[in-house]
């Protein structure tokens, strides 16, 4: 999933006809400043990242004065910060969306994501908006509403009744089908998978405006969505899982030390398992995928040797159409490339098992081959423990 | 007997001029697969491993009288490739293609539902009967002819699996991977059904994942509806929460589809659920005896 | 034994609180149908003809079980009302509303194939099963149960044949319409396979007509599925050519379509089509014998 | 179905970006003579009637100078004309479109129209343009194709491939893509039940160009097409059938002369088969339907009564909703209005029938009412025959 900031979700939302505050994105303070006085004050500042919480974490913050707004954006940009979901490490604020303040009457959650298990597109609305929707599943449960979209139909008029009984709109019905069809249409013809605003408010005045707006878009779509595929903020990833994705790889760091190489998400899943199983933390999920050429199984390697916190390391791979000679290929070339100072456990069964095990024999450096994954999974928790 | 396709089915390949479809329409005939047909369009009259070439799916079912499709286009295409075999006349599809966007899957699945077509994938190994049929992508060495019925939403896991219940002597009636994306044209209980009714098959086996509700409904449908002994494996125990799911997403999820609520679900229908990963062939072998 | 609906069926009429929905709700009622709830948004809390009306069909499924929808809503509004009844698990509609667009219903269609949904109409007089319950808007006195299942596209037409088929002393099994629109929710064929199974049916009568390829594939569907005895009159042989039927509209019927294709076609397949509307009931009695 | 005239079809077909043939309606010879100037000759002269296979009729000519196109259209304007789908009275002709002459190297028949059997809609086309479908399909039946299309997708690439080789297409696939996915767009966009252009040209520069446009508007969405509903030109209908229309009854003029009143579609031409059957005509179809009250009743009778060759008239109603004794009541209240000079058989079955009877016994006319339809329907044949 690519993610837009939320000032680049607004500009979005905006060309569709829905009302968001005015605004601006600042990369530095007298941006901000600049902005403020242009919008006239009090404004907000919000620090733009791809993770929710920023709230809590003092992402976002009033200014009563274009100095003020100068001011807070100093203390903001440029710095880490730790949202409930950045993880402990955070991300490094580069981007502040200055705009007007609004005056709210009453704050909604509404999004819209495909249901698996209905396989269509469904909104999640809540008239408790202004938090964040876990909080909400967990404090409120009762005031989530779903509502399954059938794609040949769209949002009916019966759908659209529910939810603004739900949401208790009453004499803004007209406003409010406009920004749910609306964010369907985005959502549809984005290729998006996840459009979302929270809050959507109704104003004082009785308009409807959303503060803030959330786009995901997928990413098996960019090919018809380059206007969207342009808006990536690479930034905000861990470089790591960039350079994973720029090989095809599938790359999720954890917090543990025995690094994982595995093809297929299913079977790299059920070895991390065993690996807890026997009472080791892996320290990361790296999927090789069905295409893996020695290269990319050459950079996998790299980048888990990569991790400092790494202890020793678990290849499992069971060839199929990545022919096990294939992988042993890209393992030797890694090991010929960076210095592997940890141990390394080998399991590999399946298509040309055999003609593997007769490349790593050759390579300049020891591995432990073994034949059975239960044995490798102990094998390897025992080493990372340095037992 | 057996389930979904065997020695009778014949097979057209989509896509098959392109590298993937060409190395894997080659092995899947090797395999003893009926593959009687390629199609890519501009291609006609080419052959590529002894399979004629045609433009469109109509005139390759026409003159070949193929009854299931085997789609490696690219996913741009793929969406193209699955109405125009649905259009031909085939009832049986299987999409190897990964990377399909999921809007493009949210429509073919209901075209699929609507026409009572059988799609099996996207981003799947396939479906093989051992020892009859091989639509698809898996290593046909590690099958052998038997009695156990696998389902999988995993590709290597289900060659693991598959692999111990070989080896363990039981073998396999059909096995098939019903694909690794949110959105895929069958659900277990489409399977559960088939293998149910197979007179073949002795015992089922499903390979589970965290995220949807898949494995919560098959538990279930099995309840009431499957005498014969089901196991299971839920990959996704230690995985971290919601790092791909998105919050919305899980929040329609209801604090379903983790691999506890998973497990525990399947064990209340009766499931035999293996923990281990490695102990897959013993657990079954013990329960089912020799095949 | 009947077909569809029966005595357990429990039913919410959606435009209950209109002037044709309060009217036939009575009249289902009456008939001895469980018409267990009405739905007029912004009604709830009223009562028609004792029946409770709620806002929501979501809320009349959850307060009374309801398990099948009559609906009654205007045109314009008619695709939303269907699409509100499946949401709330509605598995039976029957739509008696008329006038409906005609991409709204190839629309329905879809949704209600792709869900599994019976949909019967639009512009239908209904279902009944005679001496049970009655979905609908037909005379219900002329109805009797008895051994003979009745299908139709026609309204007034299907009133003709049961009161035939009643005054013959065969009586009805279920019967009923559906519908007369170019699109309509079910084809004979749903209906052939249902009255097939049926041990109540002994002989199933067609009511087809001019226009469309329904008759043409039911014949081709009886001739290897359906034992019983199957009759059939259709209308139409009189009617000016392409009237209504627009032009290329026509030419992809292939010439196709006309009465006499139709009568052909159901001949070969064995069954008994009757010439004379009038000579219905003796034709089936001479057949059947005493039901 | 609600037809438009050429000129209003092209003008939709304008708005949506493709391209036809510059030209203006005329009203009067006068107009044209304008518009040929304006067009600059040769132009070509078209009568705007309900009906195809004009052009073989003389509703197609080509004037080379303003002068000739005044004088052909003093020459057409204001006459009948009877082509191979008006029927033998024809249509008189009201409006003219005058537009330029294209030169034409290939023509294409081009239509889409919802497929019964297969409950979408569907593609129609041929590379035999220019000819009345009905005739491509007599001659070259080979040379049609069909394309179903499923609505949730659209018009599929393959199939836009398939349509563009069977049609001819090589270099032009870019624009045939367009004008296929545009006139689709033109058909669920504006419910209509046909769009079809006869030709579509392909012309000596390469460029594609729509000579001919037919729409039809689903009657049943006239509700949210009211741009469409204001096109409806009911001078081209007959009198008797819009009148019935405006009391919702069903009415098509035939050659025969037993006047017919049935409720239902399915009933009404079951009882015609009968007439046909003992040897009798009918004059016409009505279908009262199955909202008809007393006041219906009585205008549809009122609309037989007004054909000059309907020799005796009847009347079958198998009372459902429509309650027998208000379709009596309607048959006393037209007698009472309106001067009935033919034998009247009628058969009367289903609810509240009893009460029907009684009501015609009281009536100040004496009809033949019968309850076997068998008999009835003899008895009508015999009359009319005025045996």
């Amino acid at each position: 999933m690519i993610r837009l900031h939320e000032y680049q979700a607004k500009r979005v939302f905006l060309s569709y006809g829905i009302s968001v505050p005015t605004g601006y994105v600042a990369f530095s303070p007298d941006d901000a400043w600049k902005i403020a006085l242009e919008i006239g004050p009090p404004v907000v500042l919000k620090a733009q990242i791809h993770a929710g919480g920023r709230g809590l974490a003092g992402g976002v913050k009033i200014a009563r004065t274009a100095d003020e707004a100068k001011e807070i954006a100093s203390q903001i940009l440029g710095k880490r910060m730790v949202t409930a979901q950045t993880g402990p490490e955070g991300i490094v604020v580069k981007r502040l969306l200055v705009e007007e303040a609004v005056n709210i009457d009453k704050e909604i959650y509404f999004s819209i994501v495909v249901d698996r298990r209905r396989c269509k597109p469904a909104i999640v609305a809540s008239p408790a908006g202004g938090m964040e929707i876990e909080e909400i599943a967990k404090l409120h449960p009762e005031q989530i509403i779903t509502e399954p979209i059938e794609p040949i139909a769209g949002i009916m008029p019966y759908q659209i009744r529910r939810l603004c009984d739900f949401l208790g709109f009453n004499n803004n019905r007209e406003e409010a089908t406009h920004i749910f069809t609306t964010l369907y249409r985005i959502f549809v013809e984005k290729d998006c998978r996840l459009v979302e605003t929270n809050p959507l408010v109704l104003c004082k005045d009785g308009s409807l405006i959303a503060i803030d707006a959330k786009m995901s878009i997928d990413e098996d779509a960019l090919f018809r969505q380059k206007d969207m595929a342009r808006l990536w903020d690479i930034t905000q990833s861990d470089p790591s899982e960039l350079e994973a994705q720029k090989h095809k790889l599938s790359f999720v760091r954890l917090n543990g030390n025995i690094g994982c190489m595995v093809n297929g998400a299913g079977l790299s899943m059920a070895t991390m398992d065993l690996i807890k199983l026997h009472g080791g933390e892996p320290a990361n999920f790296l999927d090789v995928g069905g295409r893996a050429t020695p290269e990319t199984i050459a950079k996998g390697f790299e980048i888990i040797l990569n991790d400092p916190s790494v202890r020793a390391i678990l290849i499992n791979i069971f060839g199929g159409i990545v022919r096990c000679d294939r992988v042993a290929e890209g393992i030797i070339k890694a090991v010929r490339q960076v210095k592997v100072n940890v141990p390394v456990v080998i399991r590999l069964a399946g298509t040309n098992r055999e003609e593997a095990m007769d490349i790593l024999k050759k390579a300049p450096f020891k591995f432990s081959v073994m034949d059975d994954l239960n044995e490798a999974a102990k094998e390897v928790v025992k080493l990372a423990k340095g037992v | 007997m057996s389930v979904c396709v065997d020695k009778s089915t014949k097979v057209v390949v989509q896509g098959i001029t392109g590298r993937e479809g060409n190395f894997h329409a080659f092995h899947c005939k090797e395999y003893g697969t009926q593959i009687v047909a390629g199609v890519t369009p501009g291609k006609e009259g080419e052959e590529v491993a002894g399979i004629p070439v045609f433009n469109t799916v109509k005139k390759a079912v026409e003159e070949t009288g193929a009854d299931a499709s085997l789609i490696f286009v690219p996913p741009p295409f793929a969406m193209d490739a699955v109405l125009e075999a649905i259009d031909a006349g085939i009832r049986t599809i299987v999409c190897i293609t990964e990377g399909i966007p999921i809007m493009d899957m949210v429509k073919i699945r209901m075209v699929v539902k609507a026409e009572g077509v059988t799609f099996i994938g996207p981003n799947t190994p396939g479906i093989i009967t051992a020892d009859e049929a091989k639509l698809g992508i898996m290593p046909g060495f590690i099958f052998k002819k038997g009695s156990v019925g696998i389902m999988s939403r995993s590709g290597t896991l289900l060659y693991e699996v598959v692999d111990q219940i070989t080896k363990s002597g039981l073998g396999e009636s059909t096995a098939l991977g019903i694909g690794g994306d949110p959105v895929t044209g069958t659900d277990f209980i489409h399977w559960l059904k088939l293998f149910e009714e197979d007179p073949q098959t002795k015992a089922i086996f499903i390979i589970g994942e965290i995220g949807g509700m898949m494995e919560e409904d098959a538990a279930e449908f099995i309840k009431s509806n499957v005498k014969k002994p089901v196991f299971a494996f839920i990959s996704g125990r230690t995985a971290p929460p919601g790092k791909r799911m998105g919050h919305a997403g899980a929040i329609i999820m209801g604090g379903r589809g983790s691999a506890e609520t998973k497990i525990k679900a399947l064990r209340e229908a009766g499931v035999t659920v293996v923990e281990n990963i490695t102990e897959v062939g013993k657990t079954v072998k013990e329960k089912v005896g020799k095949g």
